[in-house]
């Protein structure tokens, strides 16, 4: 009798990188619920938007460079960024915007790379930072939380968004307004007191921003349970929170005109909880040792604030996360865990001693 | 950033200032694209990078401050602003030729590894650049040497990430026509985007 | 050592171009490619420098020591590129501004030392002036297409500014094809510098790889083995 | 004098060019003569990574001199025995892009060994002779033998034998010397439809 | 309660071990043939001490020990030699190997047995020499002979003794049974090889908590000894080696050395069990336990199995149903490989026949890229980083390989196990082990042949000297005879001149005996590593034959000295 | 032998330095006129931009006078700068004021603003910022003609609550997306208007400079 030969090991704990994939789509769905709650439905036409595209973007390359389209849909890494890419554009941009961000997230960051697995940046990333500097009027202009809109108006219905999107109209006045990290920004000169006071944004809010502090619980409750779920270790996002939290103490300042915001509006405004959740956690970018995530993340942190506090950008997340992906490799050099057997660590470019 | 009081906190505050400026804001080969040859050419493998860098560094700092000499005490005086360009450049050559021979007068083992390197130097932009800047610029002698030792230092992180980064895209599978050099360009102008997220810091 | 015209202009123009194979001046190739204005300047000027310091330098060729060899090219270069700055300043001012230290820059260009090094020190001056032409030539036309290229992406418009090259009369090639208000900044910012040449990179790959496989489809097979030397010499 | 060059301007330039000119190519000549000799390592580090077959298939008596050529410019991809991996150690080394073995060279071939067969050598010495390594035992008028550890495999012995009777065999492996091999990417293999995937697998 | 040492990582496959547990050690039908690989364990092969046709007796040694680290090999069962020659062996390669069939005659005629229940009378090199004679190899992984390991671990001191019975893998319960009903005769084997090593300080058998029963009958049999029973929480791989002396000891066995150079010794269960039957009832290695499992195979248990036994004889028996089968496993799950043929035989490392029904171990899933999710570099127990691993493999950077300590991974298959992209991690890594070996052997070569080409080159042209040298003298010579008068004393004179010309030259002397000087020079030194070598692993024996030759090297080197200073004199 | 060698080739390195000498001074001789001519035009451009040629008669680059210190912080100057002076027959017809706004978005924003004999604004234009391209940087003339509005206003035709964006009930329009840049913009421009009211009469009180070749 002859048998098939098969290399050892035999069997397989039947994880799969498609099921990793989708648990993170569902975590993001406590987030996407708020935000969709607090924004309307510009941030779900956003994400269909983005899906699709990002599914036709990776089915034309795969099908350009002959490769199975089918087997490689399969591992939902295309959904995974359009969801996380669809979720960061903000709502009721036009629809070309997500268009072009999409395709350089999956044409240009990705599979010009070699597709999955290959990509030096995180896709998504890319995507919202393209579109970030080449049309800031739109990604500046987010809509206002539900619970602050001005008696008597509310957010564009379905159909209404709809034509905003596609034929072009700008929302009306009033369902437009900055967010609260870049209110911050540009109201300096004031008294942290005093911008929570002339701000409704602030003043109804408990700690970070009306809206934006739910969606951050909701992005940390969904980025917990994958922790749970071992899709990734604690040390990427713990290392950014634990950073941003301490270098927001360190120059918080008291609440004086120079402040630069508290650790609470630091740690539940922005993108902070979705970054540190699903973004610094990207495996692909990031750097792969424990203590290389550590470090990776710290970095992240570290420059979302410096450059929140005092850079152009009132919202950091995504610069930081590039940055942090250019210096990843470096990291992983000079992080290799001590192996058994070994007393020192080594450092990815040592050479054989006998060599 | 951090409000300084005495003139000395002032003075560190300025060369902070510079420094961050030089290596991240206005980095040089990201922002203000110079010394973009070696930088594509010296990056595939990061222990060529590293010595590179070294080497660009010493080699920056030096110059901005000979420059800065040959400038302030010859050509300006003597009114001979047509020159700098010449005149720079033959203080780079002799300042790469000075260090080639320090190097290898002071240390043959530093000299084996930095030593390929030292010619490519001459023509690299980011040298004459900085030259050429701080005397536009008008600044003193400090200034200048630190703009020169914060470029070197720019142009160093930038090369070593690079090459680390291009190390690992070794096993990626690249569509070929996007092999070697243009994802190498792809790639650093993913940086260089990545880098606009400092610009407004100072 | 020394080719012929045809393979000094390929050469030139497409094999060994400057700015897509041998990677060399990229720094200006980057930096001023917002427009074609501003890449046509730069590549005048810099095709000026490469003919008269590969003709130069080929004249002189014979009569440098190999210590000095270097440091005298660089002065003949730099001399060059002292000339040329001063006559833009002179005539066309306002692009010399624009242009900024990236002509002073052209001394360092790699491409026009590596030429005068590679080239012209050992090649007559006829020979030496076409290589200089060609090559920079080749140069030109990659930084005019990088312009053309971004300056259309970027803002929509192809031939803005060119009467600080052309005078006055130039000031209506302005094209728009995109409509008034078109715009993609990353294009005219760095990143988009560098992702235009990487894509014209792949592309010139692309063609060349395309001419390979059909040029291999009717070139007929290397003798396998043809260069082999007997390493133990004779044998009686 | 300074007030003769600030107002005689083309004096000026001409006095600090000279003036940097002299100093300059004085540093230069008591450079080239202070450094004059300088054994370049690279060859050796190149001959480390030829496969030491002397073969002369690259077109050089011997891989020494193969490896001084490349060291003074000549293409990396000559030598068949070496193969791929050589070529990409090389280009690794040099760090340039590495190419394809040029087949005019030769092909890159399962690694043989010289055999005689003992009953037919008339003791002619030709082959020990023809051989690089020593590698051939016998003495005139008696049969031959290859020592197989120390046959590099490079066939010069087997033109000169005037009753061809060496044969080249190929290196059998056996158990102990077999090797897992890398397990087939199917990712890169398969063509289109997801339904072949498993057929590559079985 | 012993401290007990936590290692990183590890997986926690379904255990699959209860259907082998349900009946006891079985015997089967001895096969009509046995075939007997003379390589089954880690080492050089055995040297067939009999021909085709011998009648051999149970126990006879068909096959000496031949080299370094060999181990003989006997005949399980009377019978008659039919066959010496290449045949398909249980190997991952699937190639052949030198075996000897034998045809058994069923009557199992043994041969006379002397056993040494009174082994402490002899010494540990004598009881070691019995272990060797009787074949026993590791039977827990790797087929170490053990007589090999244990002498070892006698020229550096041993303190510690440690028994594997953890038996880690999935479905194979081989060591389990055993100890279930055979504790005591482990217990007088952890004996015998205590006495061999010169009784270590302590004892210890590690056993996965897993097996109650077997803890139990352990505990039972220790109960009047110092040795210690050391319950390890159950996890893959806790039973590798360098695991289990962690666990065990919080020490770790460093890179690149054994466990003898930090004073330990681990030896495997059933491996004590195979010295306690060769020590003291004086039986060779001629079978082992063996567990017959998997849906594919109607019964599930262990047997007592002859070593040569085809797998097919023992798949017959068991209600082996084919179409169900979806490979075929000889180990276990993680770390076995798969068979070829079930034509191939039983070893003396086979501790488990696994024949899983498709949905038990089902087919591979295709292979997807990495996504560097860390999965394997937290199941992997080195604490490697298999996905950097994969990378530099993929572009075969053999340098960054090394650097991450490629060759510190054992090849335990956890990470490949996690890999959610299925990826087949371990054989990535066993191929660019093999290539890195390879290369380095290459480069060994290489740096020899040059050595040879340079001397030739250096040899060829003192001789194209000499000749030059020669061929003026003769010239003179000639040119002498020529001028002066043609006598005949003269002419003689010429003559005798030429001749002495065609003589060696002193120069040419002096460049041979050099040659011969630098030869004998490298052959010298060729012994010394050799004997280096023997020092540190080889037996005793095997030391004084290196020294001898080391000593003969230096003779010739003196000689030659010898000769070339009278003639440079 | 070293000597030698270091003679021969400083000789000839002078030698080349030499010939290059004579050269670029020859050219530099031939352009400089040009070169100079040139720059001073540069130099005129911004101002002329702010008032044309046709509106004065005198040299604007040579008639200036310094901002008194204790004016710098409300111009938002740090090392204090000069203030042009357009005149027509010898007569002043208006001022060109610099100014620094440090309310931008991302920096300060480097302001040249005309005014008028009246107060009224003749001319503005941002010389150098670093608003977000594409959001903040319409200031420039290249990008919109927005700066244009401010022509003709002046304290008194315009109230100061009127001084600001649409969006805070003034005068001027916001940028889409961008309030900021044009709030400082005119914040500072208010602050220019009214440091001219407070020093005009000094400043028109002052002796021309000599009249040099301005036009040609
Ligand atoms: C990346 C980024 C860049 C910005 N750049 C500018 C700018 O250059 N000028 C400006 O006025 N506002 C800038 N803003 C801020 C505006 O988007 C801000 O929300 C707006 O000025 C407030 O205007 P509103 O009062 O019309 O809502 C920027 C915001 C972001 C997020
Ligand atoms: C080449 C080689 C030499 C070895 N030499 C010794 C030795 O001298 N002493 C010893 O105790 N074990 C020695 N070992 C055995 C190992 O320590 C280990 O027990 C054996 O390889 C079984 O490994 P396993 O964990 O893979 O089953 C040697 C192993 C190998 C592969
Ligand atoms: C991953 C791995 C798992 C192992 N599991 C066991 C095991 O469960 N039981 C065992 O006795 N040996 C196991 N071994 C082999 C041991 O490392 C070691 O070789 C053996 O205990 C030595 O004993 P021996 O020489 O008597 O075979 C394993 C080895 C590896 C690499
Ligand atoms: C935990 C986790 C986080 C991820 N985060 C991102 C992300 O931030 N951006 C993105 O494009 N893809 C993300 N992905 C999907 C996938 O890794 C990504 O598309 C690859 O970078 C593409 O090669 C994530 C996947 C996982 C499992
Ligand atoms: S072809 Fe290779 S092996 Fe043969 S001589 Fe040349 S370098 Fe050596
Ligand atoms: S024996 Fe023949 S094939 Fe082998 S090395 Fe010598 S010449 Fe070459
Ligand atoms: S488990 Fe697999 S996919 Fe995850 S990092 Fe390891 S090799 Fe890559
Ligand atoms: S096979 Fe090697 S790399 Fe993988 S888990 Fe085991 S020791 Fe680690
Ligand atoms: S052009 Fe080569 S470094 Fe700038």
């Amino acid at each position: 009798m002859t048998f098939k030969q098969i290399t050892s090991p035999h069997g397989h704990n039947r994880q799969s990188t498609g099921r990793i994939m989708q648990l993170v789509l569902i975590a993001t769905l406590p987030g996407l619920l708020v935000l969709s709650y607090q924004f309307g439905w510009g941030i779900l036409i956003n994400l269909f938007l983005a899906v699709l595209a990002a599914i036709s973007a990776e089915a034309l390359i795969l099908k350009i460079r002959q490769r199975p389209i089918g087997f490689y849909l399969q591992d939902y890494s295309a959904v995974v960024t359009g969801v996380l890419l669809g979720l960061s554009l903000p709502p009721l941009v036009p629809w070309w915007l997500v268009i072009v961000a999409t395709v350089f997230s999956i044409v240009v960051a990705k599979q010009l790379y070699g597709g999955l697995g290959s990509n030096p940046f995180n896709p998504a990333m890319v995507g919202y930072v393209v579109v970030l500097i080449s049309f800031p009027i739109e990604m500046t202009t987010w809509v206002t939380p539900v619970s602050l809109l001005p008696e008597g108006v509310s957010h564009p219905g379905l159909f209404e968004s709809l034509t905003i999107v596609f034929a072009g109209f700008s929302p009306m006045d009033g369902v437009t307004g900055a967010t609260p990290l870049d209110l911050f920004k540009h109201s300096n000169g004031l008294l942290v007191d005093q911008i929570y006071q002339d701000n409704t944004l602030f003043s109804s809010a408990s700690f970070a921003g009306v809206g934006w502090e739910w969606a951050n619980v909701a992005f940390l409750l969904g980025g917990l349970g994958l922790l749970k779920a071992r899709i990734f270790t604690w040390h990427g996002p713990v290392a950014m929170l634990v950073t941003l939290a301490t270098m927001s103490m360190l120059f918080w300042d008291g609440g004086s005109s120079n402040s630069p915001g508290s650790p609470l509006m630091h740690l539940f405004s922005g993108a902070s909880m979705f970054g540190a959740f699903f973004i610094v956690t990207d495996p692909v970018s990031s750097a792969v040792s424990n203590r290389g995530r550590l470090l990776y993340g710290a970095l992240i942190g570290l420059l979302v604030y410096v450059i929140r506090a005092w850079g152009s950008y009132p919202d950091a997340v995504a610069f930081a996360v590039l940055l942090g992906n250019f210096a990843a490799p470096f990291i992983d050099n000079y992080t290799v865990p001590r192996t058994y057997g070994h007393n020192q660590r080594r450092k990815a470019t040592a050479k054989e001693e006998d060599e | 950033m951090v409000a300084g009081h005495s003139h000395y906190n002032k003075r560190m505050q300025e060369f902070a200032i510079i420094l961050v400026s030089s290596i991240l804001i206005n980095n040089y080969v990201l922002v203000q694209f110079l010394g973009l040859c070696p930088f594509m050419g010296v990056s595939k493998k990061l222990e060529s990078a590293i010595g590179m860098s070294a080497a660009t560094t010493f080699v920056l700092t030096l110059t901005a401050m000979a420059s800065y000499i040959v400038n302030e005490l010859i050509l300006m005086p003597l009114g001979l602003i047509y020159l700098r360009t010449i005149g720079f450049i033959l203080v780079i050559a002799a300042v790469v030729q000075f260090t080639k021979m320090f190097i290898e007068k002071t240390s043959p083992l530093l000299y084996r590894v930095l030593g390929v390197f030292l010619p490519l130097i001459t023509t690299n932009c980011a040298v004459l650049g900085v030259a050429l800047q701080n005397a536009n610029k008008d600044l003193n002698f400090m200034q200048s040497s630190l703009y020169g030792f914060g470029a070197g230092i720019g142009f160093s992180l930038v090369l070593i990430f690079f090459s680390a980064m291009r190390e690992r895209l070794a096993a990626a599978n690249i569509p070929p026509p996007f092999e070697g050099a243009a994802i190498a360009m792809i790639t650093a102008g993913l940086m260089s985007l990545a880098f606009m997220g400092f610009s407004g810091l100072v | 050592m020394s080719q012929g015209f045809k393979e000094i202009t390929t050469n030139g123009l497409w094999h060994n171009n400057p700015a897509l194979v041998q990677l060399l001046g990229l720094c200006p190739l980057l930096a001023v490619t917002s427009t074609v204005a501003n890449a046509l300047g730069l590549g005048l000027a810099t095709l000026l420098v490469l003919v008269g310091s590969n003709t130069i330098v080929s004249l002189i060729r014979n009569h440098v020591s190999d210590a000095v060899r270097l440091p005298v090219f660089v002065m003949v270069i730099a001399s060059f590129v002292t000339c040329t700055e001063m006559l833009m300043k002179a005539y066309t001012y306002e692009l010399y501004q624009i242009l900024g230290i990236f002509v002073p820059l052209i001394v360092t260009n790699c491409a026009i030392l590596g030429r005068a090094e590679g080239f012209a020190s050992k090649n007559s001056v006829g020979l030496a002036a076409l290589d200089g032409f060609m090559m920079g030539l080749g140069f030109l036309l990659v930084l005019v297409a990088l312009g053309a290229l971004r300056e259309l992406l970027g803002q929509g418009t192809l031939l803005v500014d060119m009467h600080l090259l052309f005078g006055p009369s130039a000031m209506n090639w302005l094209v728009k094809p995109f409509g008034e208000n078109y715009s993609f900044l990353i294009f005219v910012l760095p990143p988009g510098a560098f992702l235009v040449a990487g894509v014209l990179i792949a592309l010139k790959n692309m063609l060349d790889n395309m001419a390979k496989t059909r040029a291999d489809s009717h070139k007929s097979k290397p003798v396998k083995g043809a260069k082999r030397v007997r390493t133990t010499g004779h044998i009686n | 004098m300074i007030e003769l060059l600030t107002e005689n301007i083309i004096l000026a330039a001409l006095v600090s060019l000279v003036g940097l000119g002299v100093l300059f190519g004085g540093l230069l000549g008591y450079a080239a003569e202070k450094f004059k000799v300088e054994s370049d390592p690279i060859v050796e580090q190149l001959d480390e990574l030829l496969p030491q077959t002397q073969c002369g298939q690259c077109g050089f008596p011997g891989c020494k001199p193969y490896a001084q050529s490349i060291a003074d410019g000549d293409a990396i991809n000559k030598c068949p025995p070496g193969g791929q991996s050589t070529i990409n150690a090389i280009a690794k080394l040099l760090d340039v892009a590495a190419p394809s073995l040029d087949e005019e060279h030769g092909e890159e071939e399962i690694r043989t060994v010289a055999f005689i067969r003992e009953d037919e050598c008339i003791g002619c010495t030709k082959c020990i002779q023809a051989c690089p390594v020593d590698a051939i035992l016998g003495a005139a008028k008696l049969m031959h033998t290859v020592i197989t550890q120390e046959c590099t495999g490079c066939d010069l012995c087997v033109e000169p034998c005037p009753v061809d009777c060496i044969d080249m065999l190929p290196i059998e492996e056996d158990i102990d010397q077999w090797r897992w091999s890398i397990p087939k990417n199917q990712h890169q293999l398969i063509a289109t439809s997801s339904s072949t995937v498993h057929e590559t697998l079985t | 309660m012993r401290q007990l040492w936590e290692t990183p990582g590890g997986v926690h496959p379904p255990e699959n071990k209860v259907q082998s547990l349900k009946l006891g050690i079985g015997h089967l039908a001895i096969p009509e043939k046995l075939i007997l690989p003379l390589i089954q364990h880690i080492g050089d092969a055995a040297k067939p001490c009999v021909a085709i046709g011998d009648v051999v007796l149970k126990g006879q040694k068909i096959a000496s020990a031949s080299g370094d680290l060999s181990a003989p090999v006997h005949a399980p069962t009377s019978g008659v030699i039919s066959a010496i020659e290449d045949r398909p062996v249980a190997h991952p390669s699937g190639m052949s190997a030198l075996c000897i069939e034998i045809i058994s005659d069923s009557e199992e005629r043994w041969i006379d047995l002397y056993g040494h229940t009174d082994y402490k009378q002899l010494s540990p090199q004598e009881v070691s020499h019995l272990i060797a004679d009787a074949g026993v190899t590791g039977l827990g992984g790797a087929g170490f002979p053990s007589a090999a390991k244990l002498d070892n671990g006698r020229t550096k001191p041993v303190n510690t003794l440690i028994i594997n019975a953890t038996e880690c893998e999935p479905y194979i319960t081989a060591d389990d049974i055993l100890i279930r009903e055979r504790a005591a005769e482990i217990i007088q084997g952890i004996g015998v090889i205590s006495h061999v090593l010169d009784m270590p300080r302590r004892i210890l058998i590690g056993i996965e908590s897993n097996k109650p029963e077997a803890i139990d009958a352990l505990r039972e049999a220790c109960k009047s000894t110092a040795i210690e029973v050391v319950v390890v929480p159950t996890k893959y791989p806790s039973g590798g080696e360098k695991q289990l002396v962690y666990i065990l000891t919080g020490q770790e066995i460093p890179s690149g050395q054994l466990p003898s150079d930090i004073g330990m010794v681990c030896v495997n269960s059933g491996t004590a069990f195979a010295i306690k039957r060769a020590v003291i009832d004086g039986q060779p290695l001629i079978s082992r336990i063996m567990t017959v499992t998997g849906d594919a195979c109607g019964i599930n248990r262990n047997y007592e199995v002859l070593i040569g036994t085809p797998v097919s004889h023992i798949l017959e028996k068991n209600k082996f149903i084919r179409k169900n089968c979806s490979r075929l496993i000889m180990g276990g799950p993680m770390m076995g490989f798969s068979l070829s043929s079930s034509e191939l035989p039983v070893v003396k490392t086979t501790t488990c026949i696994l024949a899983p029904s498709h949905s038990e171990i089902p087919e591979e899933d295709p292979q997807q890229p990495c996504i560097r999710c860390g999965l394997c570099a937290e199941a992997c127990p080195a604490s490697l980083l298999p996905q950097q691993l994969y990378w530099y493999a993929q572009s075969e950077d053999h340098e960054r390989l090394q650097a991450h300590n490629l060759f510190d991974c054992i090849e335990c298959g956890a990470c490949s196990y996690v890999c959610p992209s299925n990826i087949p991690l371990v054989q990535y890594y066993r191929s660019s082990k093999g290539n890195i070996i390879n290369s380095r052997n290459a480069k060994i070569s290489a740096a020899k042949a040059r050595e040879r080409f340079e001397f030739r080159q250096v040899r060829l042209n003192k001789a194209e000297q000499a000749r030059e040298v020669k061929r003026e003298a003769r010239r003179v010579a000639t040119e002498k005879a020529k001028t002066s008068s043609s006598s005949a004393a003269d002419i003689i004179n010429a003559a005798n001149l030429r001749a002495k010309a065609r003589q060696a030259s002193p120069d040419q002397q002096k460049a041979k005996l050099e040659r011969s000087l630098m030869a004998a020079k490298m052959r010298l030194d060729e012994a010394q590593e050799r004997l280096a070598e023997a020092n540190k692993s080889g037996s005793a024996e095997q030391q004084a034959q290196q020294h001898a030759s080391v000593e003969g090297a230096r003779q010739k080197v003196e000689q030659t000295k010898r000769r070339l200073e009278e003639l440079i004199r | 032998m070293i000597l030698s060698s270091i003679r021969d080739n400083a000789l000839a390195l002078a030698l080349f330095a030499l010939i290059t000498a004579l050269l670029l001074s020859l050219v530099n001789d031939l352009t400089d006129d040009r070169i100079a001519q040139a720059e001073r035009l540069a130099a005129q451009s911004a101002l002329l931009e702010v008032i044309p040629s046709e509106r004065h008669d005198n040299d604007m680059l040579l008639d200036t006078q310094p901002v008194p210190q204790q004016f710098w912080s409300l111009l938002g100057l740090e090392k204090g700068g000069n203030v042009h002076i357009a005149r027509y027959n010898n007569e002043p017809v208006a001022v060109i004021i610099p100014t620094i706004s440090h309310e931008g978005y991302s920096g300060d924003i480097a302001m040249l603003v005309g005014v008028n004999l009246d107060g009224s604004v003749a001319g503005v234009r941002v010389v150098k910022h670093r608003e977000t391209p594409g959001l903040g940087d319409k200031v420039e003339l290249r990008k919109n003609s927005w700066i244009l509005d401010f022509n003709g206003r002046s304290l008194s035709n315009t109230p100061p609550q009127k001084w600001a964006v649409k969006k805070a009930g003034g005068d001027f329009d916001q940028f889409t997306g961008a309030t900021i840049t044009p709030r400082a913009v005119i914040n500072q421009l208010v602050n220019t208007l009214t440091y001219f009211d407070q020093d005009n009469d000094r400043l028109f009180a002052l002796k021309q400079t000599p009249k040099t070749q301005d036009k040609q």
